[in-house]
């Protein structure tokens, strides 16, 4: 994967212009202030239209961008000091989850987050960041360790889906990640989720059932790859730039539903061009809601959890037309109808 | 309290679609076995349950069915019907929505109430596979936590049937995952209410539907046979690039790997739950 | 192994012969009757004498009697129903293990055991009823479900000790029995505990700690099997004969250590001979301890239950008479001196 | 209150044997290193605190070393030193344990007391290996008890450093059996009692040790190279007649296999733990 995508290309050569400019302007010693002040304005206005106009599926891309923060990047500049602890406990201690105490903003807090490699190498050792079962058990019993000594969690969440493995499966992924679910809407303690890349699916809900959902500009969050949802929809994976519009998976979408609290701006051109200026605007919003949730007394803030969700969903009553049949009256039911509807469905 | 119950008279608006237009045609007289490929006469399959006579394969039934094998005669109680909307304006799904509630004459893909198995109450909620793949969208979702609430409210067990292909609707988007938490959370707070709760995982139970509700039952029973898993065994084989071990993702698999509690034959399955439920009475009544 | 044991020998051939006479007595139609008592009255005397005098390393070859109940076995006799409960929820079912709901006495209860094979094939499957870790997180999982349902455990124990093998350390069996140790320790249910055989250090422990410890009059329980003993003490495990008669493992002895609440006889000549009769005489006590318990406010029965335990430890406090040198001056430790020491235990 | 501390002076019992017999022999001088056979001089070592420079080896060391390397110099308050009795009647006990406490100077195989570590209050105990391979009987076991209950009066941390070989002490039979009990619920207590405790696993941690108080910490560490495990390799080695893998039982084993939190050098140790007992300190001293 190339560090530079194609959207981006018209915006690199201005900028390389700009450079080789600048360089010719400091050798031949001219005072060119005016028209090179003119050229940046330029760019900077390239830069926002094509960034303002990205589709979903360019802030796909954007989301998985080979240069872009890792949690353990964000971890390293958002914490004064972090102490990774290992281990489920269970089985293995799984690399493409990490966690551990770090200290943000002169408090110890839990950390939890997806792990992708930041090469080849690390990749394979960290399974590109699909967690097995132990990784969110390791999370599930690092969330429960800060209950237990009353540490708001922040989980930092860039997952593409849970990892569709032989082990993965048979380790009982899908048990897990209820577990994990279940368990981090009742916890006693503050839990702000970060979607720092990629939320895709039950892998990301594992650890970001919180207080506060922030989400990063050119992060997405969907319950499914847009790549997945092609392949259901039109047999096509390379249709998926299609499908990412269709999924409303932008932290814009999100925003509109109320599925997430805050989006933090990236600077222009996303996160990996300023890893520093990334984490500090992070660090800011971060911090703005950390305060908000430690003020709330913790019975009402578990309460107010379970209240979002609980009001999550789109529906109406049904308004009954129809003619009535007893439903008690299972003698009725033909059975060959159903192998009908079964047929349909394969 | 939640205004769960349609108003009186209790009757279901799943419409029993009476025409039989394919009638004659020996689609409909016969049958494959799915595992042992024996043909088998439709009116013997209604009298084994839908179980092969050769091979004890378990066939899908539908919602219906099963609540016809479950609970004591006339003593479900349907919730007040539920209907989707199309929160991300997802193209078609209104279409296919109305396709899946004429074939199937359901809402959507649960039927749930209340009912009595062995004379004890519960609230049963049976997820249908004919509809939209038995897949958790908004209505599912607000059935289930409904569901689990009136449970807490009243003090009653819980039994599902979770028969779901593809787990989340994906025409619904995120909503469709946060059903995941909703469903997790109202069963956690009937579970910290000291209540039981048993999963019953039929064919095929996978995804959205597994990684949530499913798996917080304080008891796991499957019926033979039936996929049970996470991720789709097509996109697992992949992905992996690896040939899928024998009976992979079966519920015999599940239960070697220690996830269930107990496989039990369709025939049986009543018998069980009527037992768990007797053992778990609160006024101890054994 | 043999059915019978050496010192049984007399007895079997006494046995025998009475047969013998009895067959003939009924053929001939002969009168006998007073003589044939008369022998049956030294049969009896002769059993009781036998097993009167065993020693403790007979005791232990009578808990691992091929034809003894297993816990599958007790669960039959003792229970009107049973349904049984398999799977940690995290890697597998051990089959070393079992547990499920019964109805003992009319109420539901929790049962988990060891499981010993009954025949070879069995034995291989259940590991000779050697738990992995994945079995002790079973029974901790069936005993919280209990403890939810506020049913009383029952543990019944056989096991000749934890598994010495790869994959049970690779999964930490070690950490694992420490935590149904811990855990069980708080379970606010009544736990009863049975020794129907083998109770074999941690093995045993890790479902052994509860309200009352109930042992079969042929069973053992120590901190490990007579034979490792034997093999420490004097590298020769066939030496176990002695290490046993210094364990202390008999239900006597343990009676008077006040580390178990009765004594469960068994049929003359052991359970295998009689598995009926030794479930009636066990169905007995456990029906008088559990009304006991059942009749006890959890908290206290909690309270009393830590309490027993807490209690258990023979030390005193020690008269200082020599020299003090104060600890905290490090300086003083010469640590050539250690170096000595190490070798020493090598 | 238990009667914990010895009345003041605050003075240790332990006899620190001052003479030298072997002195000058080269035994005394050099060691040589068990993992890469490298010969250290022992001034050398005292240096590196006991740690090889050549390959990383992580020496055992005397509990009262270990005291040395963890607490702030001069905070150490010993409990009342307690000592064994001879439950079973084992033959030989007695003198087993007068030959150690000649040979270590301890009481018994555990050093406790309350310290500071980096400023922090802690009931601090440590194994020692040296007196009958660091088992644990019941003084072990009551000294540990009493450290959590002193602890949860206090409101204090617990630091434990567990290097015993074979775990129980065999020779107190049942007895030594019920202090993984007695231990494993004081702990339990403190857990519950909201409380840190940290758990240093160091050379070697097994049997009914590892299987009891020092598997329930908060945060688990162990020192590089340690032998961790239930049953010993040898055992395991015979019973399964398998070759044993690369580096069974040993602290990256168990750290790959999800048991530990993190592995610590000797050199870093007390660091971590001032900082992990800075950032669970319960007046948020941050
Ligand atoms: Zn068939
Ligand atoms: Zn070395």
């Amino acid at each position: 994967m190339s560090s530079s995508f194609e959207w981006e290309k018209p915006l690199i050569e201005l900028e390389e212009r700009i450079k080789e400019l600048k360089d010719f302007i400091v050798e031949q010693n001219i005072d060119f202030s005016a028209e090179l002040g003119e050229l940046e304005r330029k760019a900077d206005e390239l830069r926002k239209s094509i960034y303002e106009r990205l589709t979903p599926w360019q802030r796909v891309l954007m989301a998985r961008h080979p240069k872009r923060p890792t949690t353990l990047d964000y971890i390293k500049m958002l914490f004064d000091d972090f102490i990774e602890l290992k281990g489920d406990r269970t089985y293995r201690d799984d690399k493409a989850i990490v966690g551990g105490i770090g200290i943000f903003n002169g408090e110890p807090v839990t950390v939890v987050g997806h792990q992708k490699g930041r090469d080849t190498k690390e990749n394979i050792a960290r399974n590109f960041g699909l967690p097995h079962p132990e990784g969110y058990r390791k999370a599930l019993r690092l969330m429960k360790q800060a209950e237990k000594f009353g540490r708001p969690i922040i989980t930092l969440i860039d997952v593409v889906g849970a990892y569709p493995g032989i082990e993965a499966e048979q380790r009982g992924q899908g048990l897990v990640i209820a577990e994990c679910i279940e368990q981090m809407s009742f916890l006693r303690v503050p839990i702000l989720c970060v979607i720092t890349g990629e939320g895709g699916s039950g892998g990301a809900l594992a650890i970001g059932v919180g207080d506060r959902v922030l989400m990063l500009e050119h992060a997405w969050y969907s319950v499914i790859s847009p790549e997945m949802c092609a392949n259901i929809l039109w047999k096509d994976s390379s249709r998926a730039s299609e499908s990412a519009s269709l999924l409303k998976l932008t932290p814009t979408d999100l925003m509109k539903f109320k599925m997430i609290d805050d989006v933090v701006t990236e600077p222009l051109g996303g996160a990996h061009r300023d890893h520093e200026v990334t984490a500090a605007q992070l660090r800011a919003s971060m911090k703005r809601h950390l305060a908000i949730l430690k003020k709330i007394p913790i019975e009402q803030l578990v309460e107010q959890r379970l209240e979002r969700y609980r009001q999550i969903g789109h529906f109406q009553e049904k308004i009954i037309t129809e003619t009535l049949s007893n439903i008690n009256n299972f003698n009725d039911i033909d059975s060959e109808l159903d192998c009908e509807v079964d047929e349909a469905n394969e | 309290m939640l205004r769960v119950f349609r108003n009186r008279p209790k009757f279901a608006t799943v419409k029993v679609n009476k025409e039989q237009p394919k009638k004659g045609l020996p689609d409909n007289l016969w049958k494959r076995c799915d595992q042992c490929a024996s043909m088998i006469y439709n009116k013997e399959l209604a009298k084994t349950l839908n179980v092969c006579s050769e091979c004890g394969y378990h066939f899908r039934i539908s919602a219906k069915e099963r609540l016809g094998l479950m609970v004591d005669e006339g003593s479900f109680e349907p919730f007040v019907p539920l209907v989707s909307k199309n929160p991300l304006n997802f193209p078609g799904y209104e279409a296919k929505i109305e396709k899946a509630r004429e074939e199937t004459g359901l809402d959507d893909a649960i039927i749930i109430g209340t009912a009595k198995i062995n004379g004890f109450s519960t609230v049963i909620g049976i997820i249908d596979f004919s509809f939209m793949g038995g897949s958790m969208g908004s209505v599912v979702g607000e059935q289930l936590t409904r569901g689990f609430e009136y449970a807490i409210e009243h003090q009653l067990p819980v039994v599902t049937f979770s028969g779901g292909g593809g787990g989340a609707r994906m025409h619904e988007g995120i909503f469709s995952l946060m059903q995941m938490a909703k469903t997790s959370q109202a069963r956690g707070k009937h579970h910290r209410a000291g209540l039981l709760y048993i999963s019953v995982l039929t064919h095929p139970t996978m995804g959205g539907i597994y990684a949530s509700f499913a798996s917080l039952g304080d008891i796991i029973i499957a019926e033979p046979g039936a996929l049970i898993g996470f991720a789709g065994p097509r996109i697992v084989e992949e992905t992996t690039r690896q040939k899928l071990p024998t009976g992979f993702q079966t519920a015999e698999f599940a239960l070697e790997n220690g996830m269930l509690d107990l496989i039990v034959n369709r025939s049986e399955m009543k018998d069980y739950i009527g037992r768990l439920l007797t053992y778990h009475a609160r006024d101890e009544v054994v």
